[in-house]
């Protein structure tokens, strides 16, 4: 029974939103590894891409819901995804042919990519700003909760719940989805090989009849759909406020670090590692514990390791103490 | 006209002139071999031919046309294979996916080339799925030349196949070159090891400093005392 | 060469243009923090140009600098340290102590009872000291939280933050390199945006210290105060020297007002170029001695490592002391013009320490002047802060341009006008992709050293 | 002079070298040959700091020398080439060769400040040396090109520069042949000579080219799948029928004469 | 005649979604001195814009310069955020001699800032704030809670000034940690301050920002039912995003008459904004009082602007309310006098500053609703 509960608190406060917060992360960072793994440059611009995708999607979505279209109890605003990435894939594709194809053709160092992409990002930026301006912009509907903490206590006559959001389903749902199949894509297909390939040896690449325009077609069409897939579920679940997008990208980054850039399911693990180090560290194990030892005496003590302001630290400490014992991340580029 | 080559070719690499016209060509069923000291633009000669130099004058042609509009990808789609001097893996790849990559082209089944060049490379076969980034430096020139005779091409450009690679490989290497020929493929071959690349030569080339010095059949050349003293080594 | 005098020259132009469109006043503010920029581009530029090292923790040490600047210009505080200054000490005291014993036990012990000595002296010192230093610190914070609730500083003149900041920045680099020196170029950037990022966090949360995020304000500045200065009489003879024509056809009463706002601006004037003749001089000494070195057998031992590490080893150069040397080097660079940028702000914010305006805005610099090249760094340094600043009015200039045909009170032209800031992020954009698009390796690319005569 | 016992080195399961000794003498050329992927380079690696044996010990003029980082080695005397050639592609020919000699007192950073004068006078030492190199080697005109410009060839040579730019004591050459002229790798073997008359070198060798190697070393060492086949005289080993099968096939005797 | 006044406001950075109506409002009260055709016998005043960050003074300072030198302004209404109205304080507009009102900070180490009086704030202090919202919840029976505050000096310095209050009239801060802006997730420190054991949660952020992500994140997971807020958290928006959970929270936000702030807002959405929320009101007096004590002045003076201030926005005088500066710039014109009450019950003190009244808000049925005044 105490048992039970103190399993429940910590799924409640500790598993599940890691789980969600990690599952976030980790599609985030698929993007970004994707274009790293190919295309060799850390893409800056990446979370721009994720709110340039959800702003297109959210006022379709307005449209859809002034005209009573919906997917009930389905959020609206998976019907209006594919016209968010449609829009995504088309900026990118074009931002590639103005921008980034010429320092590819002129082989420039991938530093200088970078720094393209930080000028897309802070191009973006301002667009998005722009067109929907800087503030909170909410267009979740359909049904927020799966099953709510008091449900739960009801249900099992528990002092403790759970809470699980649509959202977080969704999301974990998605990820799983995307991750198996990017992977297979990756390491099964030819198309998988040949990006591998021209992410290897361009010439080479070329030299073996591979389309290298084709391969850098595909990954941003990968990359963008990823972005906007992230992007839309996380707003979704907060809520869409450009200025986060661009705070979202550094974990993001450490996520695809600490997983070994390049790398999908580096990715992925990042994500979760990221987001468990964040939560699971900063929980106070007081109330778990006392569930379990029902005598102890705490003394006051909270058993908190680390105080939450400290939890941005607290991830990038992990990063750093994975990377001292493997410098190229979990699972090589 | 031969069948594939460059005429009178002229270019290098931006402001920095390399090759001063020169001629090289290769008929089916033949192999054309290039010497000459390092430097000489050997290696840029081949890279024009496959259009990754560009040329401020003269001809590539394959099969009686011009084919100065295509560009590289374009080039090899119409048959023609290459294997660098430098850079001539996938090292991120397996040693497998390496090969599969080089019969990327081809919509027949890649399977019995694959074979052949296991049984021409045997440690190729043991090393299928190790990282050719980690090849041993003999082999990764036999995984290059292995990947390039994936394409099954018409034309086959090789940039010092046997450069590193260990005596009997090299020895059986060319004696495969020359078997080639039966299949009607034509090969261009830059050397080093110019004496026995040269005994299989219908044709040779003697470049220097981008110009053609002395052209000749193989045996002739390595006859030539001249030849023989400044580039073979005497 | 002509090339770069024309670039120089536009940026000069630029500058008195904006002198002359606009105000000296903000000319010389722009200047100034142009050159700090230029500093921490410099320092910039020695890890990434020179070396390769791909340092994105910048502000980290930006704000290790500034920090050094309040600590040694803040007067102390002396309820605080009355309060709880002995506690801090008392820990700093007993972790020393046990610093030492841990040594003296590596050392002297035996090789088995090493571990056990060594972990039995943490266990009974940290719980002490940690004890010591959080009640100190609570009694520190809590003594009149609303105007001060910290330490305080040393009460020294400020200018000396800045060599001294510098060494601390150096002293963390060292830290911070025996930690993450190893990496790949990816991987040490994040770890040292992270480690940065940390360093961040405790000046912004340990108050004690720092003030935290109750910023500390009104620092002491090199200069006497404007208040002060404006009523000297020489700087009111300047005045009325510069303001000639226009005060003399004034009557006494207006010609004194008027005398009396100009006099202001003249004294801020005053302090500007007191700044910038400040930074210019600590710009020039760096520049000097970074150009000295780049330029003989160490930036060629640099430049080497930069290009193939293996092989730079193979032929004897120790690739990882080079390397910390020059974390630490140019770390220090940063460190230096972090306690110049809080002693010309004259507060320290630890809110403000943000890696888009410390790290990358710095790193765009590097690049877009040209990386492995001082003079294209300094100048990447000036032309991107000048266009931070003025794609401001810049955009909305634009927007006002644009929409000036629509009628005065069209919604539309309304709307993009209330959003007009947010074009400086799209012009600073633009103007970063167009120059890298015309010159992808900087408006002042490295010079080839092929040319060695 | 330098005593390799009984290394091992695997890369996950494959095994590179699998108890490998062998000794070079002092003032000896010393040939290594065996086919491809038989340890040779792995063996150069392990040697010269680059990798971490499994096993084994080297030892260097009595003092046990395994695991030192590279840059301590060179301080010592033992240099060597790279198979793959390791140019600093930046850098003209010419600063390529100059970088090489190690204390250089212009490395140490304050000496840039304070002691340009003593900087100089090395400076133009080492350029005349560095150029003496560069006209030995053919590349005079391309002094002042970036190394990374080079032909293939040319790296080699350049990685062969690099060792005479320093009294070494020994010197480890991995494939400097390859890809290299006939005729020009004629004059550096010539050179290769010189060296180890003149001024003492000891050189160990990986080399393809049995000619080359043939006028060039004793003994010669023969490595097959990691361990060491056989020692001796090039004209032995050359008629060995074990090296013959694994190594040098049918041509064998033909390539000799 | 045109007489610039500058808007400095955090458009970009943190505060932004804050920025655009705070602006508007501003520009509404210009307008409608202007329009009046009253100032100064027919003058016009033109607001100039300048970003102020809210988090890089650098570039907030230059940005005032640039209003202050090459725009000329008389005047400035702003900035957004605290650290910043320091440091412009102290490097422009107190050095050079330029009236500058700030709508939103509220930092308690603005109130005895050298500025050589030319620093005003339409928002009281927040030493006070939490003082009357420490008051208001021990009276409600809220005893035991924990606090979250955003990490700047705004927060610090409210839950620093909540927890004193709080406790020395007999409450208990369980916890007292702070959260930072934009991050991308707020479950860890809802985790942390449920398990601190305490019933209510006082939240102390944005209403846009962290501070809605912390409420959310305490809703999801059911870890609160119970909140109370401060001024940057009391906005239409959180309940709209939020939904019923934060039925019955109650908060505090300066400003004292209920009606007068109810002509503001009808006054705005004629205007076609909206005026409810963040420190709109507050953006809308500071500028009404520029343009009055301008008329005070009777030029375009900087320094008689300043002298003025107090003289327009306190007793004695006629009370002026939103939407009748006309008849204020009417009475100044013709000497009398006037005492400026806009929509948040503006009174200058010696320090520049609002000694503070608050109205208190609970939310019934998704509205907030003001239940005192203090
Ligand atoms: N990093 C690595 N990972 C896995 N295997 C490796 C690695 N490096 C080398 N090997 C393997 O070790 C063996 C020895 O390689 P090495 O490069 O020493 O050969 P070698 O004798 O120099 O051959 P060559 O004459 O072709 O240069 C080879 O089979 C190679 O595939
Ligand atoms: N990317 C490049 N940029 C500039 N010059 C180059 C470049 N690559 C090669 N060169 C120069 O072109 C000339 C010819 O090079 P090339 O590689 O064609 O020689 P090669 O005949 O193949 O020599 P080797 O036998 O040494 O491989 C050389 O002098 C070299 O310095
Ligand atoms: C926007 C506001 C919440 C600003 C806050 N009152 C401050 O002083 O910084
Ligand atoms: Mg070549
Ligand atoms: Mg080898």
């Amino acid at each position: 029974m105490e048992l039970a509960n103190a399993f429940l608190i910590f799924a409640n406060y500790v598993l599940v939103p890691s789980i969600t917060y990690g599952a976030q992360l980790a599609l985030g960072a698929l993007g970004v590894t994707l274009i790293f793994g190919v295309l060799r440059f850390s893409n800056f611009s990446h979370g721009e891409m994720m709110s340039f995708g959800t702003m297109v999607t959210i006022l379709v979505t307005w449209v859809f819901q002034k005209s009573s279209i919906s997917i009930y109890p389905l959020p609206t605003a998976l019907l209006a995804l594919p016209i968010g990435i449609l829009a995504t894939v088309c900026f990118s594709l074009a931002a590639d042919k103005i921008v980034y194809s010429y320092y590819r053709e002129a082989k420039a160092k991938p530093v200088i990519l970078m720094m393209a992409s930080l000028g897309i990002m802070f191009v973006l930026n301002g667009a998005v700003r722009l067109f929907v301006g800087p503030g909170d912009r909410q267009f979740f509907d359909g049904e927020r909760f799966i099953v709510t903490a008091s449900e739960v206590k009801a249900y099992t006559g528990l002092a403790e719940g759970v809470s699980i959001r649509s959202t977080q389903a969704i999301t974990v749902f998605i990820s799983i989805l995307l991750f198996v199949l990017l992977y297979l894509f990756l390491q099964k297909t030819r198309a998988g090989t040949a990006m591998r390939a021209y992410s290897d040896n361009r010439t080479l690449a070329t030299l073996s009849g591979i389309n290298s325009q084709a391969v850098v077609r595909i990954t941003w069409i990968l990359a963008a759909s990823l972005a906007v897939v992230a992007g839309v579920l996380y707003g979704l679940d907060k809520s869409f406020k450009p200025f986060t997008y661009f705070q979202i990208l550094l974990p993001i980054f450490a996520a695809t670090i600490v997983g070994g850039v390049g790398n999908p399911l580096g990715a992925v693990v990042g994500g979760f590692i990221i987001s468990f180090s964040e939560i699971a560290l900063t929980y106070p194990y007081r109330k778990v514990v006392l569930y379990i030892y029902p005598d102890i005496d705490l003394n006051g003590y909270i058993l908190q390791l680390v105080p939450t302001d400290y939890k941005f630290s607290i991830s990038f400490t992990i990063l750093v103490l994975v990377l001292l014992l493997r410098p190229s991340g979990l699972f090589r580029g | 006209m031969s069948f594939f080559g460059g005429s009178n070719m002229y270019g290098g690499y931006g402001p920095i002139k390399i090759l001063n016209g020169c001629s090289i060509s290769v008929e089916p069923g033949e192999v054309s071999v290039i010497v000459g000291p390092n430097g000489a633009g050997k290696s840029t000669a081949m890279k024009a031919l496959l259009g990754l130099v560009e040329l401020t004058s003269g001809d590539v042609f394959l099969d009686g046309k011009s084919i100065d509009a295509l560009n590289t990808r374009q080039r090899v789609m119409a048959g023609i294979g290459f294997v660098p001097q430098t850079e001539n893996i996938f090292p991120g790849l397996t040693v497998d996916e390496n090969l599969s990559m080089g019969g990327y082209l081809r919509a027949d089944s890649v399977a019995d080339t694959k074979q052949e060049v296991f049984k021409l490379f045997p440690v190729l076969g043991d090393r299928r799925k190790q990282l050719a980034g980690t090849l041993s430096g003999g082999q990764r020139q036999q995984l290059a030349v292995g990947r390039a005779l994936m394409t099954n091409p018409q034309v086959l450009l090789l940039d010092e196949p046997t450069a590193g690679v260990s005596p009997n490989v090299s020895a059986q290497l060319l004696y495969e070159i020359s078997n080639l020929k039966t299949r009607d493929m034509a090969i261009i071959m830059v050397e080093q090891n110019a004496r026995q690349a040269l005994e299989i030569a219908d044709t040779g080339y003697v470049l220097v400093m981008g110009e053609n010095k002395f052209t000749g059949s193989g045996p002739d050349l390595l006859k030539d005392r001249e030849v023989k003293k400044t580039f073979l080594g005497g | 060469m002509t090339r770069n005098i024309a670039l120089f020259g536009t940026l000069f132009f630029l500058f008195i243009a904006t002198g002359y469109l606009q105000s000296w006043s903000v000319t010389l503010s722009i200047l100034n923090l142009c050159l700090i920029s230029a500093v921490m581009a410099l320092g910039v530029n020695i890890q990434w140009g020179y070396a390769g090292l791909f340092n994105a923790g910048i502000m980290g040490f930006a704000a290790v600098g500034g920090t050094a600047a309040l600590l040694i210009s803040h007067p102390p505080i002396q309820g605080a340290v009355a309060a709880g200054g002995s506690g801090i000490l008392a820990a700093l005291a007993i972790l020393l102590a046990a610093f030492a014993i841990v040594v003296g036990v590596r050392r002297f012990a035996a090789r088995k009872l090493r571990r056990p000595l060594v972990l039995i002296v943490l266990l009974a010192s940290v719980p002490i000291a940690v004890r010591a230093f959080s009640g100190a610190k609570e009694a520190i914070e809590a003594f009149e939280p609303a105007s001060s609730g910290f330490l305080g500083g040393l009460g020294l003149p400020i200018i000396l933050s800045w060599p001294i900041g510098g060494a601390a920045a150096a002293a963390v680099a060292y830290i911070i390199g025996k930690v993450s020196l190893g990496l790949r170029a990816d991987y040490l950037a994040i770890a040292t945006l992270g480690i940065s990022e940390i360093l961040v966090s405790f000046f912004k949360n340990e108050d004690w210290l720092t003030r935290g995020v109750k910023n500390a304000t009104g620092l002491p500045s090199p200069f006497p105060p404007i208040q002060n200065l404006q009523n000297n009489g020489w700087v009111q003879d300047i005045t009325a020297w510069l303001n000639g024509d226009k005060l003399a056809q004034m009557s006494d009463a207006q010609m004194n007002a008027a005398l009396k706002l100009h006099s202001a601006e003249v004294a801020s004037l005053i302090v500007k170029l007191g700044f910038a003749g400040l930074f210019a001089v600590v710009l020039l000494f760096l520049v000097l001695l970074s150009e000295l070195s780049l330029k003989s057998p160490w930036g060629r031992m640099v430049r080497a490592i930069r290009d193939n590490e293996t092989a730079a080893a193979a032929m004897g150069k120790n690739v990882g002391a080079r390397h910390m040397q020059i974390l630490v080097l140019g770390s220090s660079v940063v460190g230096i013009a972090g306690a110049m940028l809080v002693t010309y702000e004259g507060q320290f914010t630890p809110n403000s320490y943000l890696p888009l305006r410390y790290t990358f805005l710095i790193w765009v610099m590097v690049i877009v002047g040209g990386s492995g090249n001082n003079a294209g760094s300094i100048f990447g340094a000036f032309l991107i802060w000048l266009v931070w600043i003025q794609a401001e009015p810049l955009g909305f200039w634009i927007v006002d341009m644009a929409t000036s045909r629509m009628t005065q009170d069209s919604d539309i032209r309304a709307q993009l006008l209330a959003q007009s800031q947010h074009l400086r992020l799209l012009i600073m954009g633009s103007i970063l992709l167009l120059v890298l698009r015309f010159n992808p390796s900087g408006l002042i690319p490295e010079r080839p050293h092929n040319r060695a005569k | 002079m330098i005593s390799v016992r009984n290394i091992v080195k695997s890369f996950g399961g494959v095994r590179a070298i699998d108890h490998a000794s062998f000794d070079v003498e002092a003032g000896s050329i010393t040939g290594l040959i065996g086919p491809n992927g038989a340890g040779k380079t792995t063996m150069f690696n392990t040697i010269a700091g680059h990798h971490r044996a499994d096993s084994g010990q080297i030892v260097f003029q009595g003092e046990d020398i395994s695991g030192l980082p590279p840059h301590e080695l060179f301080a010592r005397g033992i240099l060597r080439t790279f198979q793959l050639a390791h140019e600093f592609p930046t850098l003209s020919v010419l600063e390529n060769l100059m970088m090489v000699p190690a204390e250089q007192s212009g490395e140490r950073i304050l000496n840039t400040w304070l002691n340009r004068k003593k900087i100089k006078q090395e400076e133009a030492a080492l350029r005349q040396t560095a150029e003496s190199v560069v006209d030995f080697l053919n590349l005079d005109h391309l002094a002042h090109t970036p190394a990374g410009n080079l032909s293939g060839g040319q790296k080699k040579l350049l990685e062969l520069g690099r060792t005479m730019m320093v009294d070494a004591k020994i010197v480890f050459l991995d494939e400097v042949g390859a890809g290299v002229n006939r005729s020009l790798l004629r004059e550096i073997g010539t050179a290769i000579k010189r060296l180890n008359d003149e001024r003492g070198y000891t050189f160990c060798m990986i080399e393809h080219d049995m000619q080359f190697i043939s006028r060039l070393c004793d003994p010669v060492i023969v490595m097959v799948e990691g361990r060491v086949l056989t020692t001796g005289r090039a004209d032995e080993i050359l008629q060995d029928p074990e090296v013959i099968e694994s190594y040098l096939g049918a041509t064998a005797t033909e390539v000799v004469t | 005649e045109e007489i610039k006044m500058g808007i400095l406001l955090g458009f970009t950075g943190p505060a932004e979604s804050l920025a655009t109506n705070m602006a508007l409002s501003a520009e509404l009260a210009w307008q409608e001195a202007s329009k009046s055709g009253l100032l100064l016998g027919g003058a016009t005043i033109v607001p100039v814009r300048g970003d102020s960050t809210c988090q890089d003074s650098s570039t907030a300072v230059t940005a005032a310069e640039r209003l202050v030198n090459s725009e000329g302004v008389v005047g400035i209404m702003g900035p957004t955020c605290s650290g910043i109205t320091v440091a412009v304080t102290k490097n422009v507009t107190g050095n050079i001699g330029v009236t500058m009102i700030s709508p939103a900070a509220t930092s308690p180490a603005i109130t005895e800032l050298d500025d050589g009086d030319y620093t005003f704030r339409t928002v009281p202090s927040d030493a006070r704030q939490g003082v009357v919202l420490a008051e208001y919840a021990l009276e409600s029976g809220v005893d035991t809670v924990a606090v979250s505050y955003v990490n700047d000096d705004y927060g610090k310095g409210l839950s620093t000034s909540f927890e004193t209050a709080f406790v020395e009239r007999g409450g208990q801060v369980l916890m007292n940690a702070a959260h930072e802006d934009g991050r991308g997730d707020y479950s860890a420190e809802a985790g942390a301050l449920s398990a601190s054991g305490a019933e209510v949660l006082v939240v102390f952020g944005r209403f846009d920002q962290g501070g809605r992500g912390i409420i959310q994140s305490s809703l999801d997971v059911g870890a609160f039912e119970s909140f109370v807020l401060a001024d940057g958290m009391i906005s239409q928006v959180l309940l709209d995003n939020v939904g019923p959970g934060l039925e019955g929270a109650f908060g505090t936000q300066p400003g004292s008459s209920s009606e007068a702030a109810d002509r503001f807002i009808q006054l705005a959405s004629e205007a076609g904004f909206d005026g409810d929320g963040g420190f709109r009101a507050e953006s809308y007096d500071a500028a009404a009082v520029l343009a009055l004590a301008l008329q005070a002045a009777g030029s375009a003076d900087r320094e008689a602007i300043r002298n003025n201030i107090r003289n327009v926005s306190n007793a004695p005088g006629e009370k002026i309310y939103p939407g009748e500066l006309a008849k204020g710039l009417e009475i100044l014109g013709s000497g009398g006098e006037i005492d400026y009450e806009g929509a948040t019950s503006v009174v200058f003190d010696e320090f520049g500053e609002a000694p503070g009244t608050y109205r208190i808000f609970e939310v019934v049925d998704g509205k907030f609703e003001v239940v005192a005044v203090r």
